[in-house]
Protein backbone atom coordinates (compact mmCIF):
# COMPACT_ATOMS: atom_id res chain seq x y z
CA UNK A 1 0.00 0.00 0.00
CA UNK A 2 0.75 3.97 -0.64
CA UNK A 3 0.02 5.71 2.51
CA UNK A 4 -1.47 9.53 1.02
CA UNK A 5 -1.31 12.14 4.07
CA UNK A 6 -2.84 14.96 3.81
CA UNK A 7 -1.94 18.11 5.63
CA UNK A 8 -4.13 21.62 6.81
CA UNK A 9 -6.01 22.71 4.02
CA UNK A 10 -5.91 19.96 2.20
CA UNK A 11 -7.12 17.71 4.77
CA UNK A 12 -10.17 19.99 5.20
CA UNK A 13 -10.88 19.73 1.71
CA UNK A 14 -10.68 16.24 1.52
CA UNK A 15 -12.52 14.95 4.87
CA UNK A 16 -10.07 13.02 5.50
CA UNK A 17 -6.44 12.81 6.95
CA UNK A 18 -4.95 9.45 5.10
CA UNK A 19 -5.85 7.46 2.09
CA UNK A 20 -3.65 4.79 0.72
CA UNK A 21 -3.51 2.68 -2.75
CA UNK A 22 -2.64 -0.34 -3.36
CA UNK A 23 0.09 -0.82 -6.21
CA UNK A 24 1.01 -3.44 -8.43
CA UNK A 25 4.83 -1.66 -9.24
CA UNK A 26 5.95 1.50 -8.40
CA UNK A 27 3.87 4.66 -10.07
CA UNK A 28 5.14 8.26 -10.75
CA UNK A 29 3.97 11.03 -8.52
CA UNK A 30 1.63 12.40 -11.46
CA UNK A 31 -0.21 9.12 -11.51
CA UNK A 32 -0.50 8.78 -8.24
CA UNK A 33 -1.97 12.64 -8.32
CA UNK A 34 -4.32 11.54 -11.01
CA UNK A 35 -5.37 9.04 -8.62
CA UNK A 36 -6.08 11.99 -5.94
CA UNK A 37 -7.88 14.53 -8.16
CA UNK A 38 -10.49 11.37 -8.84
CA UNK A 39 -10.94 10.23 -5.47
CA UNK A 40 -11.50 13.61 -3.91
CA UNK A 41 -12.19 16.52 -6.77
CA UNK A 42 -11.94 19.22 -4.24
CA UNK A 43 -8.05 19.05 -4.50
CA UNK A 44 -7.84 18.95 -8.03
CA UNK A 45 -7.55 23.00 -8.02
CA UNK A 46 -4.66 22.93 -5.18
CA UNK A 47 -3.38 19.66 -6.75
CA UNK A 48 -2.50 21.34 -9.98
CA UNK A 49 -1.27 24.39 -8.80
CA UNK A 50 2.96 25.09 -8.68
CA UNK A 51 2.44 25.62 -4.92
CA UNK A 52 1.94 22.30 -3.86
CA UNK A 53 4.85 20.42 -2.44
CA UNK A 54 5.26 16.20 -1.99
CA UNK A 55 6.82 14.88 -0.06
CA UNK A 56 8.43 10.51 0.04
CA UNK A 57 8.91 9.14 3.50
CA UNK A 58 9.51 11.97 4.68
CA UNK A 59 11.80 14.09 1.91
CA UNK A 60 10.42 16.24 -0.77
CA UNK A 61 10.07 14.53 -4.07
CA UNK A 62 10.27 15.93 -7.36
CA UNK A 63 8.45 15.03 -10.60
CA UNK A 64 10.90 11.96 -11.27
CA UNK A 65 10.07 10.56 -8.48
CA UNK A 66 8.21 6.66 -8.22
CA UNK A 67 6.32 6.12 -5.24
CA UNK A 68 6.40 2.05 -4.22
CA UNK A 69 4.72 0.20 -2.05
CA UNK A 70 5.14 0.65 1.13
CA UNK A 71 5.76 4.28 0.85
CA UNK A 72 4.47 7.41 2.76
CA UNK A 73 3.38 10.43 0.46
CA UNK A 74 2.88 13.86 2.10
CA UNK A 75 0.76 16.23 0.16
CA UNK A 76 1.89 19.66 1.89
CA UNK A 77 -0.02 22.95 0.94
CA UNK A 78 2.22 25.88 1.35
CA UNK A 79 4.22 26.16 4.37
CA UNK A 80 3.45 28.99 7.16
CA UNK A 81 5.87 27.89 10.41
CA UNK A 82 7.78 29.94 11.93
CA UNK B 1 21.55 16.35 20.60
CA UNK B 2 18.16 15.77 20.35
CA UNK B 3 17.27 18.32 22.55
CA UNK B 4 18.50 21.45 20.82
CA UNK B 5 15.63 20.79 18.32
CA UNK B 6 12.48 20.36 19.29
CA UNK B 7 8.70 20.64 18.50
CA UNK B 8 6.54 20.90 21.35
CA UNK B 9 3.00 22.33 22.49
CA UNK B 10 4.01 23.73 25.55
CA UNK B 11 5.79 27.23 25.89
CA UNK B 12 9.57 27.39 26.08
CA UNK B 13 11.85 29.22 28.23
CA UNK B 14 14.17 31.49 26.16
CA UNK B 15 16.72 31.64 28.84
CA UNK B 16 16.85 27.88 29.71
CA UNK B 17 17.35 27.02 25.36
CA UNK B 18 20.00 29.71 25.68
CA UNK B 19 21.46 28.37 28.85
CA UNK B 20 21.61 24.73 27.22
CA UNK B 21 23.02 26.60 24.15
CA UNK B 22 26.12 28.21 25.83
CA UNK B 23 27.06 25.13 27.90
CA UNK B 24 28.87 23.56 24.55
CA UNK B 25 31.68 25.98 25.00
CA UNK B 26 33.12 28.32 27.07
CA UNK B 27 34.12 29.76 23.60
CA UNK B 28 31.18 30.94 22.89
CA UNK B 29 31.37 34.91 22.68
CA UNK B 30 28.30 35.78 20.64
CA UNK B 31 24.65 34.18 20.25
CA UNK B 32 22.13 35.55 18.30
CA UNK B 33 18.32 34.42 19.03
CA UNK B 34 15.48 34.62 17.13
CA UNK B 35 12.06 34.53 18.82
CA UNK B 36 8.43 34.78 16.54
CA UNK B 37 5.79 35.56 18.25
CA UNK B 38 2.18 35.33 17.69
CA UNK B 39 0.76 38.94 16.31
CA UNK B 40 -2.61 40.59 16.27
CA UNK B 41 -2.77 41.91 13.05
CA UNK B 42 -1.89 40.27 9.65
CA UNK B 43 -3.01 41.11 6.28
CA UNK B 44 -5.68 43.73 7.32
CA UNK B 45 -7.06 41.25 9.52
CA UNK B 46 -7.05 41.47 13.21
CA UNK B 47 -6.29 38.58 14.46
CA UNK B 48 -7.63 36.91 18.02
CA UNK B 49 -5.97 33.33 17.81
CA UNK B 50 -3.66 30.91 15.68
CA UNK B 51 -2.75 27.39 15.89
CA UNK B 52 0.28 25.24 14.34
CA UNK B 53 -0.55 21.96 12.56
CA UNK B 54 2.90 20.00 11.40
CA UNK B 55 3.94 16.80 9.68
CA UNK B 56 5.42 15.16 12.85
CA UNK B 57 8.35 12.90 11.73
CA UNK B 58 9.12 14.96 8.50
CA UNK B 59 8.93 18.47 10.46
CA UNK B 60 11.35 16.93 13.37
CA UNK B 61 13.70 15.54 10.32
CA UNK B 62 13.68 19.12 8.94
CA UNK B 63 14.60 20.95 12.01
CA UNK B 64 17.43 18.62 12.47
CA UNK B 65 18.54 19.03 9.01
CA UNK B 66 18.71 22.55 9.35
CA UNK B 67 21.03 22.87 12.43
CA UNK B 68 23.46 20.24 11.03
CA UNK B 69 23.22 22.22 7.97
CA UNK B 70 24.03 25.64 9.91
CA UNK B 71 26.54 23.72 11.85
CA UNK B 72 28.33 22.57 8.52
CA UNK B 73 28.00 26.03 6.76
CA UNK B 74 28.26 28.67 9.46
CA UNK B 75 31.05 28.97 11.48
CA UNK B 76 28.94 28.80 14.56
CA UNK B 77 29.59 26.49 17.44
CA UNK B 78 25.92 25.71 18.60
CA UNK B 79 22.74 26.44 17.38
CA UNK B 80 19.01 25.37 19.28
CA UNK B 81 15.42 25.38 17.25
CA UNK B 82 12.31 25.03 19.15
CA UNK B 83 8.75 25.03 17.03
CA UNK B 84 5.63 25.01 19.35
CA UNK B 85 2.16 23.07 17.55
CA UNK B 86 -0.79 23.73 18.69
CA UNK B 87 -2.77 26.22 19.85
CA UNK B 88 -1.12 29.80 20.85
CA UNK B 89 -2.47 32.87 22.26
CA UNK B 90 -1.47 36.55 21.03
CA UNK B 91 1.60 37.22 22.20
CA UNK B 92 2.85 34.13 23.04
CA UNK B 93 6.05 32.81 21.38
CA UNK B 94 6.03 30.25 18.55
CA UNK B 95 9.63 29.92 17.40
CA UNK B 96 13.15 30.08 18.55
CA UNK B 97 16.47 29.98 17.35
CA UNK B 98 19.45 30.40 18.95
CA UNK B 99 23.01 30.58 17.60
CA UNK B 100 26.34 30.89 19.04
CA UNK B 101 29.52 31.37 18.04
CA UNK B 102 32.91 32.76 18.60
CA UNK B 103 32.08 36.40 16.65
CA UNK B 104 28.77 37.97 16.11
CA UNK B 105 28.86 38.07 12.43
CA UNK B 106 28.62 34.01 12.35
CA UNK B 107 25.70 34.07 14.96
CA UNK B 108 23.72 36.91 12.97
CA UNK B 109 24.08 34.89 9.87
CA UNK B 110 23.43 31.03 11.07
CA UNK B 111 20.77 32.55 12.97
CA UNK B 112 18.76 34.42 9.43
CA UNK B 113 19.79 31.75 7.79
CA UNK B 114 18.19 29.15 9.90
CA UNK B 115 14.78 31.10 10.38
CA UNK B 116 14.84 31.61 6.20
CA UNK B 117 15.44 27.75 5.87
CA UNK B 118 12.37 26.77 8.25
CA UNK B 119 9.76 28.56 7.04
CA UNK B 120 10.58 27.38 3.47
CA UNK B 121 11.34 23.82 4.36
CA UNK B 122 9.87 22.98 7.48
CA UNK B 123 5.91 21.33 7.01
CA UNK B 124 4.49 23.30 9.55
CA UNK B 125 1.29 25.20 8.66
CA UNK B 126 -0.23 28.23 10.47
CA UNK B 127 -4.23 28.85 11.28
CA UNK B 128 -5.32 32.03 12.24
CA UNK B 129 -8.52 33.08 13.64
CA UNK B 130 -10.14 36.53 12.27
CA UNK B 131 -13.51 38.01 12.61
CA UNK B 132 -14.40 35.91 9.51
CA UNK B 133 -13.58 32.16 11.14
CA UNK B 134 -10.50 30.26 10.90
CA UNK B 135 -7.96 30.31 7.88
CA UNK B 136 -4.92 28.60 6.47
CA UNK B 137 -2.35 31.28 6.32
CA UNK B 138 -0.84 30.58 2.23
CA UNK B 139 2.00 32.36 1.97
CA UNK B 140 5.44 32.35 3.89
CA UNK B 141 6.23 35.92 4.10
CA UNK C 1 11.83 54.36 29.08
CA UNK C 2 15.16 54.61 30.61
CA UNK C 3 14.36 50.71 31.94
CA UNK C 4 15.26 49.79 28.63
CA UNK C 5 18.81 51.21 28.53
CA UNK C 6 20.53 50.41 31.61
CA UNK C 7 24.20 49.95 32.63
CA UNK C 8 24.56 47.50 35.49
CA UNK C 9 26.98 45.72 37.50
CA UNK C 10 24.23 42.60 38.27
CA UNK C 11 23.38 39.98 35.87
CA UNK C 12 20.58 40.00 34.25
CA UNK C 13 17.77 38.24 32.83
CA UNK C 14 17.49 38.03 28.99
CA UNK C 15 13.70 36.69 29.51
CA UNK C 16 12.74 39.18 31.63
CA UNK C 17 14.39 42.09 29.28
CA UNK C 18 12.35 40.05 26.61
CA UNK C 19 9.55 40.62 27.96
CA UNK C 20 10.03 43.81 28.96
CA UNK C 21 10.27 45.36 25.10
CA UNK C 22 7.33 42.39 23.96
CA UNK C 23 5.32 44.67 26.12
CA UNK C 24 5.30 47.60 24.34
CA UNK C 25 3.14 46.14 21.20
CA UNK C 26 0.67 42.99 20.55
CA UNK C 27 1.95 43.83 16.96
CA UNK C 28 4.91 42.51 17.66
CA UNK C 29 5.96 39.46 15.48
CA UNK C 30 9.60 39.12 15.58
CA UNK C 31 11.96 39.66 18.13
CA UNK C 32 16.05 39.22 17.67
CA UNK C 33 18.13 39.51 20.45
CA UNK C 34 22.38 39.86 20.09
CA UNK C 35 24.15 38.17 23.49
CA UNK C 36 27.54 38.69 24.56
CA UNK C 37 29.06 36.70 26.42
CA UNK C 38 32.88 36.47 28.31
CA UNK C 39 35.01 33.53 26.23
CA UNK C 40 38.03 32.13 27.94
CA UNK C 41 39.88 32.54 24.76
CA UNK C 42 41.12 35.56 22.54
CA UNK C 43 43.75 36.37 20.61
CA UNK C 44 45.99 33.48 21.43
CA UNK C 45 45.27 34.05 25.37
CA UNK C 46 43.58 32.09 27.86
CA UNK C 47 41.56 34.54 29.52
CA UNK C 48 40.56 34.08 33.17
CA UNK C 49 38.97 37.10 34.03
CA UNK C 50 36.99 40.15 32.55
CA UNK C 51 36.16 43.76 34.07
CA UNK C 52 34.36 46.32 32.19
CA UNK C 53 35.18 50.07 33.33
CA UNK C 54 32.59 52.81 32.06
CA UNK C 55 32.36 56.80 31.50
CA UNK C 56 29.33 56.55 32.93
CA UNK C 57 27.21 59.84 32.55
CA UNK C 58 28.62 59.30 28.26
CA UNK C 59 27.74 55.67 28.43
CA UNK C 60 24.55 56.26 28.89
CA UNK C 61 23.65 59.16 26.70
CA UNK C 62 25.74 56.79 23.78
CA UNK C 63 23.30 53.71 24.85
CA UNK C 64 20.08 56.25 24.82
CA UNK C 65 21.07 57.43 22.22
CA UNK C 66 21.80 54.04 19.88
CA UNK C 67 18.24 53.27 20.88
CA UNK C 68 16.34 56.75 19.75
CA UNK C 69 18.48 56.32 16.26
CA UNK C 70 17.08 52.71 15.81
CA UNK C 71 13.70 53.75 16.81
CA UNK C 72 14.00 56.22 14.28
CA UNK C 73 16.39 54.49 11.31
CA UNK C 74 14.90 51.04 11.29
CA UNK C 75 11.19 49.69 11.18
CA UNK C 76 11.14 48.37 14.69
CA UNK C 77 8.70 48.58 17.59
CA UNK C 78 10.95 49.24 20.48
CA UNK C 79 14.54 48.02 21.73
CA UNK C 80 16.56 47.66 24.93
CA UNK C 81 20.13 47.82 25.84
CA UNK C 82 21.73 46.14 28.74
CA UNK C 83 25.58 46.45 29.68
CA UNK C 84 27.09 45.17 32.55
CA UNK C 85 30.30 46.56 34.49
CA UNK C 86 32.69 45.30 36.55
CA UNK C 87 34.29 42.21 37.01
CA UNK C 88 32.51 39.37 34.76
CA UNK C 89 33.20 35.54 35.12
CA UNK C 90 33.63 33.81 31.83
CA UNK C 91 30.85 32.08 30.31
CA UNK C 92 28.74 35.00 31.81
CA UNK C 93 26.45 37.41 30.01
CA UNK C 94 28.16 40.82 29.25
CA UNK C 95 25.84 43.29 27.15
CA UNK C 96 21.73 41.87 25.50
CA UNK C 97 20.26 43.86 22.90
CA UNK C 98 16.33 43.45 22.05
CA UNK C 99 14.97 44.47 19.00
CA UNK C 100 11.25 43.78 18.31
CA UNK C 101 9.42 44.69 15.10
CA UNK C 102 6.57 43.20 13.25
CA UNK C 103 8.74 41.65 10.69
CA UNK C 104 11.71 39.48 11.68
CA UNK C 105 14.27 41.38 8.57
CA UNK C 106 13.73 45.11 10.44
CA UNK C 107 14.65 42.92 13.56
CA UNK C 108 17.56 41.50 12.73
CA UNK C 109 18.86 44.36 10.96
CA UNK C 110 18.70 47.27 13.94
CA UNK C 111 19.95 44.36 16.28
CA UNK C 112 22.95 43.89 14.33
CA UNK C 113 23.43 47.96 13.78
CA UNK C 114 22.95 48.42 17.41
CA UNK C 115 25.92 46.02 18.92
CA UNK C 116 28.28 47.07 15.83
CA UNK C 117 26.94 51.05 17.18
CA UNK C 118 27.73 50.06 20.84
CA UNK C 119 31.55 49.19 20.06
CA UNK C 120 32.16 51.49 17.99
CA UNK C 121 30.43 54.83 20.28
CA UNK C 122 29.91 53.40 24.20
CA UNK C 123 32.66 54.48 26.30
CA UNK C 124 33.55 51.10 27.60
CA UNK C 125 36.49 49.54 28.39
CA UNK C 126 37.45 45.35 28.57
CA UNK C 127 40.40 44.67 31.01
CA UNK C 128 41.01 41.26 30.42
CA UNK C 129 42.89 38.88 33.23
CA UNK C 130 45.12 36.25 31.61
CA UNK C 131 48.36 34.28 32.53
CA UNK C 132 50.24 37.24 31.78
CA UNK C 133 48.29 39.46 34.38
CA UNK C 134 45.68 42.10 33.37
CA UNK C 135 45.39 43.85 30.24
CA UNK C 136 42.82 46.47 28.31
CA UNK C 137 41.71 45.59 25.47
CA UNK C 138 42.81 48.33 23.01
CA UNK C 139 41.03 46.92 20.07
CA UNK C 140 37.47 46.65 19.50
CA UNK C 141 36.58 43.67 16.46
CA UNK D 1 38.12 75.19 35.94
CA UNK D 2 38.33 72.53 32.99
CA UNK D 3 37.62 69.15 34.50
CA UNK D 4 39.58 66.67 32.63
CA UNK D 5 39.16 62.49 33.44
CA UNK D 6 41.38 59.80 32.30
CA UNK D 7 39.41 56.40 31.28
CA UNK D 8 41.31 52.58 31.24
CA UNK D 9 44.50 52.42 30.25
CA UNK D 10 45.15 56.26 30.34
CA UNK D 11 44.18 56.51 34.11
CA UNK D 12 46.70 53.88 35.15
CA UNK D 13 49.65 55.79 33.06
CA UNK D 14 48.26 59.09 34.35
CA UNK D 15 48.11 57.73 38.18
CA UNK D 16 45.34 59.55 38.59
CA UNK D 17 41.91 59.87 37.09
CA UNK D 18 40.99 63.45 36.79
CA UNK D 19 43.19 66.61 36.55
CA UNK D 20 41.71 70.22 36.64
CA UNK D 21 42.90 73.16 34.47
CA UNK D 22 42.22 76.53 34.70
CA UNK D 23 41.53 78.83 32.07
CA UNK D 24 41.22 82.98 31.57
CA UNK D 25 39.62 82.14 28.04
CA UNK D 26 38.47 79.22 26.12
CA UNK D 27 41.53 77.27 24.33
CA UNK D 28 41.71 74.53 21.71
CA UNK D 29 41.63 71.04 22.27
CA UNK D 30 45.16 71.03 20.98
CA UNK D 31 46.31 73.32 23.44
CA UNK D 32 44.52 71.42 26.63
CA UNK D 33 46.64 67.91 25.08
CA UNK D 34 49.68 70.20 25.61
CA UNK D 35 49.03 70.93 28.58
CA UNK D 36 48.46 67.13 29.66
CA UNK D 37 51.21 65.88 27.93
CA UNK D 38 53.82 68.70 29.72
CA UNK D 39 52.16 67.45 33.43
CA UNK D 40 51.66 63.37 32.27
CA UNK D 41 55.00 62.68 29.94
CA UNK D 42 53.89 58.93 30.40
CA UNK D 43 50.38 59.67 28.19
CA UNK D 44 52.19 61.51 25.28
CA UNK D 45 52.64 58.68 23.18
CA UNK D 46 48.77 57.47 23.38
CA UNK D 47 47.76 61.20 23.58
CA UNK D 48 49.65 61.66 19.90
CA UNK D 49 48.05 58.42 18.31
CA UNK D 50 45.29 58.83 16.10
CA UNK D 51 43.14 56.47 18.33
CA UNK D 52 42.48 58.41 21.40
CA UNK D 53 38.90 59.97 21.25
CA UNK D 54 37.82 63.27 23.34
CA UNK D 55 34.75 64.26 24.46
CA UNK D 56 33.45 67.29 26.01
CA UNK D 57 30.45 67.58 28.00
CA UNK D 58 29.95 63.66 27.12
CA UNK D 59 29.84 64.13 23.65
CA UNK D 60 32.56 63.67 20.84
CA UNK D 61 34.89 66.61 20.22
CA UNK D 62 36.61 67.76 17.22
CA UNK D 63 39.65 69.23 17.02
CA UNK D 64 37.97 72.42 16.44
CA UNK D 65 35.89 71.95 19.30
CA UNK D 66 36.58 74.70 21.62
CA UNK D 67 36.61 73.92 26.09
CA UNK D 68 35.70 76.68 28.41
CA UNK D 69 35.22 76.80 32.08
CA UNK D 70 33.05 74.58 33.16
CA UNK D 71 33.86 71.83 30.81
CA UNK D 72 34.25 68.10 31.34
CA UNK D 73 36.75 67.07 29.24
CA UNK D 74 37.26 63.07 28.77
CA UNK D 75 40.36 61.42 27.39
CA UNK D 76 39.01 58.18 25.85
CA UNK D 77 41.23 55.51 24.76
CA UNK D 78 39.83 52.96 21.78
CA UNK D 79 36.53 51.28 23.35
CA UNK D 80 36.01 47.93 24.10
CA UNK D 81 32.72 47.37 25.49
CA UNK D 82 29.94 45.15 24.21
Amino acid sequence: MIKVRFFAMLKGLAGTETKEYAVAAPISIESLKELIKKDFPSLSQIIDSRSLLISVNQEFASKETLVKDGDEVGFLPPFSGG
Amino acid sequence: MSELVTIQKERFSVEEVITRVKSASKGIGAVVVFLGAARDFSKGEVITGLSFEHYPEMAEKKLKDIRSRALDNFNIIEMAIVHRTGPIDIGEDIVLIVAASAHRNDAFMACEWAITELKRTAPIWKRETTQKGEVWVSENP
